[in-house]
Protein backbone atom coordinates (compact mmCIF):
# COMPACT_ATOMS: atom_id res chain seq x y z
CA UNK A 1 0.00 0.00 0.00
CA UNK A 2 1.51 3.43 -0.63
CA UNK A 3 0.45 6.94 1.01
CA UNK A 4 -1.55 9.54 -1.16
CA UNK A 5 -1.42 13.16 -0.27
CA UNK A 6 -4.70 14.61 -1.67
CA UNK A 7 -5.42 18.32 -2.73
CA UNK A 8 -8.80 19.67 -3.39
CA UNK A 9 -10.06 22.97 -4.64
CA UNK A 10 -13.17 24.81 -5.21
CA UNK A 11 -16.61 23.17 -5.98
CA UNK A 12 -14.45 19.68 -5.11
CA UNK A 13 -13.48 20.74 -1.89
CA UNK A 14 -17.28 22.26 -1.19
CA UNK A 15 -18.60 18.84 -1.93
CA UNK A 16 -15.95 16.55 -0.05
CA UNK A 17 -16.06 19.24 2.87
CA UNK A 18 -12.23 19.35 3.19
CA UNK A 19 -9.23 20.50 0.88
CA UNK A 20 -7.30 18.01 1.60
CA UNK A 21 -7.43 14.36 2.65
CA UNK A 22 -4.55 11.38 3.21
CA UNK A 23 -5.18 7.81 1.43
CA UNK A 24 -4.22 4.71 0.94
CA UNK A 25 -3.85 3.08 -2.44
CA UNK A 26 -2.87 -0.11 -3.69
CA UNK A 27 0.32 -0.50 -4.70
CA UNK A 28 1.21 0.71 -8.53
CA UNK A 29 -2.43 2.89 -8.26
CA UNK A 30 -2.85 5.52 -10.91
CA UNK A 31 -4.17 9.02 -10.80
CA UNK A 32 -7.41 7.69 -12.13
CA UNK A 33 -8.08 5.43 -9.52
CA UNK A 34 -7.56 8.14 -6.69
CA UNK A 35 -10.19 10.11 -8.88
CA UNK A 36 -12.46 6.80 -9.64
CA UNK A 37 -12.32 6.26 -5.35
CA UNK A 38 -13.46 9.75 -4.79
CA UNK A 39 -16.63 9.47 -7.20
CA UNK A 40 -17.32 6.42 -5.37
CA UNK A 41 -17.65 8.18 -1.86
CA UNK A 42 -18.97 11.21 -3.29
CA UNK A 43 -20.93 11.27 -6.29
CA UNK A 44 -21.74 14.55 -6.88
CA UNK A 45 -17.75 14.51 -7.93
CA UNK A 46 -19.39 12.03 -11.07
CA UNK A 47 -20.19 15.29 -13.36
CA UNK A 48 -16.29 16.51 -13.06
CA UNK A 49 -14.94 13.30 -14.69
CA UNK A 50 -14.05 14.06 -18.19
CA UNK A 51 -13.58 17.56 -17.33
CA UNK A 52 -10.37 17.60 -15.08
CA UNK A 53 -7.12 18.10 -15.08
CA UNK A 54 -4.70 16.48 -12.52
CA UNK A 55 -1.35 17.22 -11.24
CA UNK A 56 1.24 14.80 -9.15
CA UNK A 57 3.76 16.99 -7.13
CA UNK A 58 2.31 19.89 -8.83
CA UNK A 59 3.58 18.67 -12.40
CA UNK A 60 0.22 17.90 -14.95
CA UNK A 61 -0.05 14.53 -15.11
CA UNK A 62 -2.25 12.05 -17.38
CA UNK A 63 -4.81 9.67 -15.38
CA UNK A 64 -2.57 6.90 -16.23
CA UNK A 65 0.36 8.12 -14.38
CA UNK A 66 1.27 5.70 -11.27
CA UNK A 67 1.89 6.96 -8.21
CA UNK A 68 4.61 6.68 -5.83
CA UNK A 69 4.15 6.23 -1.86
CA UNK A 70 3.83 9.91 -0.42
CA UNK A 71 3.23 11.38 -3.83
CA UNK A 72 0.22 14.97 -3.71
CA UNK A 73 -1.83 14.22 -6.19
CA UNK A 74 -4.10 17.50 -7.16
CA UNK A 75 -7.45 17.39 -8.50
CA UNK A 76 -8.29 20.41 -10.99
CA UNK A 77 -11.52 21.22 -11.95
CA UNK A 78 -12.46 23.34 -14.79
CA UNK A 79 -10.34 26.72 -14.18
CA UNK A 80 -12.13 29.99 -13.73
CA UNK A 81 -13.62 30.25 -17.32
CA UNK A 82 -14.92 33.32 -18.77
CA UNK A 83 -16.04 32.98 -22.53
CA UNK A 84 -13.50 31.28 -24.90
CA UNK A 85 -13.50 31.72 -28.66
CA UNK A 86 -11.39 28.87 -31.01
CA UNK A 87 -10.03 30.90 -34.03
CA UNK A 88 -9.55 28.79 -36.93
CA UNK A 89 -6.28 27.06 -36.94
CA UNK A 90 -5.72 27.89 -33.44
CA UNK A 91 -4.05 25.18 -31.51
CA UNK A 92 -6.06 24.23 -28.82
CA UNK A 93 -4.42 21.23 -27.43
CA UNK A 94 -4.29 21.18 -23.45
CA UNK A 95 -0.37 20.39 -23.02
CA UNK A 96 1.19 22.57 -25.25
CA UNK A 97 4.60 21.10 -25.79
CA UNK A 98 7.48 24.00 -24.74
CA UNK B 1 14.14 45.53 -1.59
CA UNK B 2 12.91 41.79 -2.67
CA UNK B 3 13.30 42.11 -6.72
CA UNK B 4 10.47 42.45 -8.89
CA UNK B 5 8.83 38.75 -9.02
CA UNK B 6 7.39 38.59 -12.65
CA UNK B 7 4.93 35.77 -11.47
CA UNK B 8 3.22 36.05 -8.52
CA UNK B 9 -0.07 35.00 -6.61
CA UNK B 10 -0.98 37.14 -4.24
CA UNK B 11 -4.16 38.51 -2.14
CA UNK B 12 -3.38 42.42 -2.25
CA UNK B 13 -4.61 44.68 -5.12
CA UNK B 14 -3.07 44.31 -8.35
CA UNK B 15 -0.78 47.70 -10.09
CA UNK B 16 0.23 47.38 -13.63
CA UNK B 17 2.93 49.97 -13.33
CA UNK B 18 5.76 47.41 -11.54
CA UNK B 19 5.12 44.99 -14.36
CA UNK B 20 5.49 47.27 -17.42
CA UNK B 21 8.64 48.86 -15.60
CA UNK B 22 10.07 45.26 -15.06
CA UNK B 23 9.12 44.15 -18.92
CA UNK B 24 10.00 47.07 -21.03
CA UNK B 25 13.21 47.53 -22.19
CA UNK B 26 15.23 49.49 -24.87
CA UNK B 27 14.43 46.87 -27.81
CA UNK B 28 10.88 46.89 -27.22
CA UNK B 29 8.35 49.20 -29.29
CA UNK B 30 5.07 47.99 -27.89
CA UNK B 31 3.86 47.39 -24.05
CA UNK B 32 0.43 45.31 -24.07
CA UNK B 33 -1.27 45.81 -20.78
CA UNK B 34 -4.47 43.00 -20.18
CA UNK B 35 -6.10 43.46 -16.98
CA UNK B 36 -9.37 41.41 -16.13
CA UNK B 37 -11.42 42.74 -13.99
CA UNK B 38 -14.57 42.24 -11.75
CA UNK B 39 -17.39 43.15 -13.88
CA UNK B 40 -20.88 43.60 -12.91
CA UNK B 41 -22.95 40.80 -14.15
CA UNK B 42 -22.78 37.61 -16.07
CA UNK B 43 -25.62 36.66 -18.91
CA UNK B 44 -27.59 39.09 -17.21
CA UNK B 45 -27.26 38.08 -13.79
CA UNK B 46 -25.90 40.61 -11.34
CA UNK B 47 -23.13 40.06 -9.46
CA UNK B 48 -22.21 41.02 -5.85
CA UNK B 49 -18.66 40.56 -5.58
CA UNK B 50 -15.91 37.59 -6.99
CA UNK B 51 -13.97 35.82 -4.87
CA UNK B 52 -10.73 33.26 -6.50
CA UNK B 53 -8.80 30.97 -4.59
CA UNK B 54 -5.61 29.50 -6.13
CA UNK B 55 -3.32 26.12 -6.16
CA UNK B 56 -0.67 28.26 -5.73
CA UNK B 57 2.04 26.19 -5.07
CA UNK B 58 1.65 25.03 -8.40
CA UNK B 59 -0.53 28.43 -10.33
CA UNK B 60 3.13 30.39 -9.64
CA UNK B 61 5.32 27.90 -12.49
CA UNK B 62 2.15 27.01 -14.64
CA UNK B 63 1.80 31.06 -15.37
CA UNK B 64 5.96 30.88 -15.66
CA UNK B 65 5.77 27.98 -18.24
CA UNK B 66 2.32 30.02 -20.38
CA UNK B 67 4.91 32.88 -20.71
CA UNK B 68 7.40 30.59 -21.90
CA UNK B 69 5.13 29.01 -24.37
CA UNK B 70 4.67 32.49 -25.59
CA UNK B 71 8.17 33.02 -26.02
CA UNK B 72 8.56 30.06 -27.78
CA UNK B 73 5.78 31.72 -30.47
CA UNK B 74 6.43 34.76 -30.75
CA UNK B 75 9.41 37.15 -30.93
CA UNK B 76 8.48 38.94 -27.46
CA UNK B 77 10.70 39.83 -24.82
CA UNK B 78 9.79 40.09 -20.91
CA UNK B 79 6.64 39.07 -19.67
CA UNK B 80 4.78 39.65 -16.55
CA UNK B 81 1.33 38.09 -14.91
CA UNK B 82 0.27 38.41 -11.34
CA UNK B 83 -3.08 36.76 -10.27
CA UNK B 84 -4.77 37.90 -7.32
CA UNK B 85 -6.75 35.97 -5.11
CA UNK B 86 -9.18 36.44 -2.02
CA UNK B 87 -12.29 38.41 -2.47
CA UNK B 88 -12.51 41.44 -4.87
CA UNK B 89 -15.11 43.87 -5.19
CA UNK B 90 -16.46 44.98 -8.63
CA UNK B 91 -14.24 47.01 -10.79
CA UNK B 92 -10.88 45.25 -9.06
CA UNK B 93 -8.33 43.35 -10.97
CA UNK B 94 -7.91 40.09 -11.42
CA UNK B 95 -5.56 39.12 -13.42
CA UNK B 96 -2.39 41.31 -14.98
CA UNK B 97 -0.49 40.29 -18.20
CA UNK B 98 2.23 42.34 -19.71
CA UNK B 99 3.76 41.58 -22.60
CA UNK B 100 6.62 43.44 -23.85
CA UNK B 101 8.16 43.23 -27.53
CA UNK B 102 10.02 44.96 -30.72
CA UNK B 103 6.52 45.00 -32.38
CA UNK B 104 2.85 45.38 -31.37
CA UNK B 105 1.28 42.70 -33.42
CA UNK B 106 3.35 39.91 -31.77
CA UNK B 107 2.89 41.72 -28.11
CA UNK B 108 -0.73 41.16 -28.74
CA UNK B 109 -1.02 37.99 -29.89
CA UNK B 110 1.28 36.77 -27.26
CA UNK B 111 -0.77 38.36 -24.82
CA UNK B 112 -3.93 37.17 -25.83
CA UNK B 113 -2.59 33.70 -26.19
CA UNK B 114 -1.29 34.25 -22.29
CA UNK B 115 -4.94 34.78 -21.37
CA UNK B 116 -6.35 31.98 -22.95
CA UNK B 117 -4.14 29.85 -21.47
CA UNK B 118 -4.33 30.69 -17.99
CA UNK B 119 -7.95 29.93 -18.68
CA UNK B 120 -7.19 26.47 -19.87
CA UNK B 121 -4.38 25.40 -17.65
CA UNK B 122 -3.70 27.85 -14.22
CA UNK B 123 -5.30 26.53 -11.45
CA UNK B 124 -6.73 29.59 -10.38
CA UNK B 125 -10.53 29.36 -9.59
CA UNK B 126 -13.80 31.82 -9.39
CA UNK B 127 -16.62 31.60 -7.67
CA UNK B 128 -19.18 34.44 -8.51
CA UNK B 129 -21.24 35.59 -5.72
CA UNK B 130 -24.53 36.82 -7.27
CA UNK B 131 -26.58 39.86 -6.12
CA UNK B 132 -29.36 38.03 -4.74
CA UNK B 133 -27.05 35.33 -2.70
CA UNK B 134 -26.40 32.58 -4.05
CA UNK B 135 -22.57 31.66 -5.04
CA UNK B 136 -21.30 29.16 -7.76
CA UNK B 137 -18.15 28.24 -8.86
CA UNK B 138 -17.66 29.26 -12.69
CA UNK B 139 -16.24 25.76 -13.49
CA UNK B 140 -19.96 24.69 -12.39
CA UNK C 1 -9.96 70.82 -13.17
CA UNK C 2 -10.76 70.19 -17.17
CA UNK C 3 -12.27 67.11 -17.48
CA UNK C 4 -10.34 63.78 -18.65
CA UNK C 5 -10.19 64.15 -22.50
CA UNK C 6 -10.22 60.85 -24.06
CA UNK C 7 -8.63 62.15 -27.62
CA UNK C 8 -5.20 64.16 -26.78
CA UNK C 9 -1.64 64.95 -28.81
CA UNK C 10 0.26 66.28 -26.24
CA UNK C 11 3.98 67.25 -25.55
CA UNK C 12 3.64 66.03 -22.04
CA UNK C 13 4.72 62.89 -20.88
CA UNK C 14 1.81 60.03 -21.18
CA UNK C 15 0.61 58.57 -17.96
CA UNK C 16 -1.67 55.28 -18.74
CA UNK C 17 -3.46 55.57 -15.26
CA UNK C 18 -5.64 58.30 -16.17
CA UNK C 19 -7.11 56.30 -19.63
CA UNK C 20 -7.56 52.98 -17.88
CA UNK C 21 -9.42 55.07 -14.91
CA UNK C 22 -11.57 57.02 -17.40
CA UNK C 23 -12.18 53.91 -19.80
CA UNK C 24 -13.00 51.45 -17.33
CA UNK C 25 -16.80 50.98 -16.42
CA UNK C 26 -18.88 48.49 -13.94
CA UNK C 27 -19.38 46.75 -17.05
CA UNK C 28 -16.24 45.82 -18.01
CA UNK C 29 -14.59 42.47 -17.66
CA UNK C 30 -11.37 43.06 -19.78
CA UNK C 31 -9.07 46.75 -20.26
CA UNK C 32 -6.60 46.30 -22.81
CA UNK C 33 -3.65 49.00 -22.84
CA UNK C 34 -1.41 49.35 -25.50
CA UNK C 35 1.85 51.30 -25.21
CA UNK C 36 3.89 52.14 -28.47
CA UNK C 37 7.62 53.51 -26.61
CA UNK C 38 10.44 55.10 -28.56
CA UNK C 39 12.79 51.59 -29.54
CA UNK C 40 16.79 51.36 -29.50
CA UNK C 41 17.14 50.51 -33.64
CA UNK C 42 15.39 50.12 -36.36
CA UNK C 43 16.53 47.22 -39.03
CA UNK C 44 19.67 46.98 -37.55
CA UNK C 45 20.36 50.57 -36.98
CA UNK C 46 21.14 52.23 -34.07
CA UNK C 47 18.26 55.24 -32.89
CA UNK C 48 19.44 57.87 -30.63
CA UNK C 49 15.73 59.19 -30.20
CA UNK C 50 12.74 60.18 -31.83
CA UNK C 51 10.32 62.89 -32.73
CA UNK C 52 7.13 63.59 -33.22
CA UNK C 53 4.79 66.25 -35.28
CA UNK C 54 0.89 65.97 -35.37
CA UNK C 55 -1.59 68.18 -37.84
CA UNK C 56 -3.45 68.43 -34.11
CA UNK C 57 -6.66 70.00 -35.53
CA UNK C 58 -7.04 67.27 -37.50
CA UNK C 59 -5.49 64.12 -35.75
CA UNK C 60 -7.72 64.57 -32.27
CA UNK C 61 -10.87 63.89 -34.45
CA UNK C 62 -8.97 61.17 -36.42
CA UNK C 63 -8.42 59.26 -33.44
CA UNK C 64 -11.93 59.95 -31.81
CA UNK C 65 -12.99 58.67 -35.50
CA UNK C 66 -10.99 55.68 -35.43
CA UNK C 67 -12.42 54.97 -32.18
CA UNK C 68 -16.16 55.49 -33.18
CA UNK C 69 -15.01 52.98 -35.95
CA UNK C 70 -13.42 50.18 -33.68
CA UNK C 71 -16.80 50.65 -31.58
CA UNK C 72 -19.15 50.01 -34.52
CA UNK C 73 -17.21 46.50 -35.05
CA UNK C 74 -17.00 44.62 -31.77
CA UNK C 75 -18.90 45.70 -28.79
CA UNK C 76 -16.35 47.53 -26.58
CA UNK C 77 -17.14 50.25 -23.82
CA UNK C 78 -15.47 53.28 -24.12
CA UNK C 79 -11.88 53.76 -25.82
CA UNK C 80 -8.83 56.66 -24.83
CA UNK C 81 -6.29 57.42 -27.09
CA UNK C 82 -3.37 60.09 -25.96
CA UNK C 83 -0.19 60.40 -28.63
CA UNK C 84 2.60 62.44 -28.07
CA UNK C 85 4.83 64.74 -30.16
CA UNK C 86 8.19 66.52 -29.74
CA UNK C 87 11.29 64.88 -29.09
CA UNK C 88 11.08 61.39 -27.40
CA UNK C 89 14.02 59.32 -25.78
CA UNK C 90 14.51 55.46 -25.88
CA UNK C 91 11.68 54.51 -23.86
CA UNK C 92 9.62 57.09 -23.59
CA UNK C 93 5.58 56.35 -24.43
CA UNK C 94 4.66 57.97 -27.80
CA UNK C 95 0.66 56.47 -27.87
CA UNK C 96 -1.89 54.92 -24.89
CA UNK C 97 -4.69 53.23 -26.54
CA UNK C 98 -6.63 51.56 -23.65
CA UNK C 99 -9.85 49.83 -24.69
CA UNK C 100 -11.99 48.03 -22.40
CA UNK C 101 -15.21 45.74 -22.87
CA UNK C 102 -17.11 43.49 -21.48
CA UNK C 103 -15.20 40.51 -23.13
CA UNK C 104 -11.34 40.33 -23.40
CA UNK C 105 -11.36 39.11 -26.87
CA UNK C 106 -13.44 42.00 -28.27
CA UNK C 107 -10.70 44.44 -26.09
CA UNK C 108 -7.69 42.89 -27.54
CA UNK C 109 -9.00 43.14 -31.55
CA UNK C 110 -10.22 45.98 -31.02
CA UNK C 111 -7.14 48.10 -29.61
CA UNK C 112 -4.92 46.28 -32.69
CA UNK C 113 -7.21 47.45 -35.10
CA UNK C 114 -6.89 51.30 -33.46
CA UNK C 115 -3.73 51.09 -33.52
CA UNK C 116 -3.48 49.69 -37.25
CA UNK C 117 -5.81 52.92 -38.01
CA UNK C 118 -3.70 54.90 -36.29
CA UNK C 119 -0.76 54.15 -38.69
CA UNK C 120 -2.97 54.52 -41.73
CA UNK C 121 -4.81 57.67 -41.25
CA UNK C 122 -4.17 59.29 -37.88
CA UNK C 123 -2.09 62.89 -39.55
CA UNK C 124 1.09 61.76 -36.83
CA UNK C 125 4.87 61.50 -38.33
CA UNK C 126 7.39 59.90 -37.24
CA UNK C 127 11.06 61.21 -37.34
CA UNK C 128 13.76 58.87 -36.37
CA UNK C 129 17.24 60.32 -35.60
CA UNK C 130 19.87 58.07 -35.53
CA UNK C 131 22.96 57.77 -33.49
CA UNK C 132 24.89 58.48 -36.30
CA UNK C 133 23.82 61.75 -36.76
CA UNK C 134 21.48 61.46 -39.83
CA UNK C 135 17.32 61.60 -39.48
CA UNK C 136 14.63 60.54 -41.44
CA UNK C 137 10.82 60.91 -41.25
CA UNK C 138 9.96 56.85 -41.28
CA UNK C 139 7.42 57.58 -44.36
CA UNK C 140 10.32 58.04 -46.66
CA UNK D 1 -9.65 82.89 -59.10
CA UNK D 2 -9.66 81.69 -55.91
CA UNK D 3 -7.37 81.22 -52.38
CA UNK D 4 -6.36 78.01 -50.99
CA UNK D 5 -4.18 77.96 -47.64
CA UNK D 6 -1.62 75.13 -47.99
CA UNK D 7 -0.58 72.89 -45.08
CA UNK D 8 2.39 70.41 -45.73
CA UNK D 9 4.26 68.30 -43.22
CA UNK D 10 7.22 65.88 -42.36
CA UNK D 11 9.73 65.62 -45.04
CA UNK D 12 7.70 67.81 -47.37
CA UNK D 13 7.59 70.67 -44.95
CA UNK D 14 11.46 69.97 -45.15
CA UNK D 15 11.56 69.59 -49.27
CA UNK D 16 9.28 72.86 -49.25
CA UNK D 17 11.04 74.77 -46.59
CA UNK D 18 7.60 76.05 -44.73
CA UNK D 19 4.65 74.99 -42.99
CA UNK D 20 2.36 76.86 -44.84
CA UNK D 21 1.70 78.40 -47.97
CA UNK D 22 -0.85 80.40 -49.39
CA UNK D 23 -1.77 79.92 -53.09
CA UNK D 24 -4.00 80.78 -56.04
CA UNK D 25 -5.60 78.75 -58.16
CA UNK D 26 -8.33 78.43 -61.34
CA UNK D 27 -11.91 78.67 -59.85
CA UNK D 28 -12.79 75.11 -59.81
CA UNK D 29 -9.35 74.02 -59.01
CA UNK D 30 -9.27 70.11 -57.29
CA UNK D 31 -6.89 69.01 -54.30
CA UNK D 32 -5.20 67.34 -56.83
CA UNK D 33 -4.34 70.23 -58.88
CA UNK D 34 -2.85 71.68 -55.57
CA UNK D 35 -0.68 69.14 -55.51
CA UNK D 36 0.46 69.10 -58.72
CA UNK D 37 1.36 72.15 -58.53
CA UNK D 38 3.10 71.43 -55.93
CA UNK D 39 5.49 68.52 -57.59
CA UNK D 40 5.95 70.81 -60.58
CA UNK D 41 7.82 73.74 -58.18
CA UNK D 42 9.47 71.28 -56.06
CA UNK D 43 10.00 68.07 -58.11
CA UNK D 44 11.23 66.21 -55.19
CA UNK D 45 7.67 66.02 -53.88
CA UNK D 46 6.89 63.60 -57.23
CA UNK D 47 8.14 60.38 -55.35
CA UNK D 48 5.02 60.51 -52.84
CA UNK D 49 2.52 60.48 -56.02
CA UNK D 50 0.17 58.08 -55.62
CA UNK D 51 1.03 57.47 -51.69
CA UNK D 52 -0.86 60.65 -49.91
CA UNK D 53 -3.73 61.38 -47.96
CA UNK D 54 -5.61 65.23 -48.76
CA UNK D 55 -7.44 66.60 -46.42
CA UNK D 56 -9.60 69.78 -46.71
CA UNK D 57 -10.52 72.07 -44.10
CA UNK D 58 -9.48 68.81 -41.91
CA UNK D 59 -11.54 66.38 -43.33
CA UNK D 60 -10.63 63.45 -45.66
CA UNK D 61 -10.40 64.40 -49.28
CA UNK D 62 -10.16 62.81 -52.82
CA UNK D 63 -7.90 63.82 -55.47
CA UNK D 64 -10.92 65.41 -56.87
CA UNK D 65 -12.79 67.46 -54.40
CA UNK D 66 -13.10 70.54 -55.63
CA UNK D 67 -11.61 73.97 -53.67
CA UNK D 68 -13.86 76.61 -52.43
CA UNK D 69 -12.07 79.93 -52.04
CA UNK D 70 -10.32 79.96 -48.30
CA UNK D 71 -10.58 76.14 -47.76
CA UNK D 72 -7.09 74.66 -46.24
CA UNK D 73 -5.66 71.49 -48.03
CA UNK D 74 -3.46 69.51 -46.17
CA UNK D 75 -1.39 67.27 -47.84
CA UNK D 76 -0.88 64.47 -45.67
CA UNK D 77 2.44 62.38 -46.36
CA UNK D 78 2.28 58.98 -45.53
CA UNK D 79 2.32 58.64 -41.69
CA UNK D 80 4.47 57.10 -38.87
CA UNK D 81 4.92 53.81 -40.20
CA UNK D 82 5.86 50.44 -38.75
CA UNK D 83 5.77 47.18 -40.08
CA UNK D 84 2.08 46.43 -40.62
CA UNK D 85 0.87 42.94 -41.05
CA UNK D 86 -2.58 42.71 -43.04
CA UNK D 87 -4.51 39.83 -41.99
CA UNK D 88 -6.62 36.68 -43.98
CA UNK D 89 -10.12 38.63 -44.60
CA UNK D 90 -9.26 41.79 -42.58
CA UNK D 91 -10.67 44.65 -43.97
CA UNK D 92 -7.86 46.86 -45.44
CA UNK D 93 -9.81 50.13 -46.95
CA UNK D 94 -8.12 53.04 -45.92
CA UNK D 95 -11.50 55.10 -45.79
CA UNK D 96 -13.89 52.84 -43.78
CA UNK D 97 -17.68 54.14 -43.70
CA UNK D 98 -18.20 54.31 -40.18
Amino acid sequence: MITIHVRLFAAHRDIVGRAEMTVQQETGATVGAVWERLVAEYPSLGRYTGRLLYAVNQQFAEPGAVLQDGDEVAIIPPVSGGARRIEPGQVCNRFNPL
Amino acid sequence: MQPFQPFVITAAPLDPAPLVAYAQTPDDGAVVTFAGVARNQFGGRSTAFLSYEAYAEMAVPVLARIAEEARARWPIGRVAIHHRIGTLEIGETAVLVVVAAPHRQEAFQAAAYIMDRIKEIAPIWKKEHWADGEAEWRHE
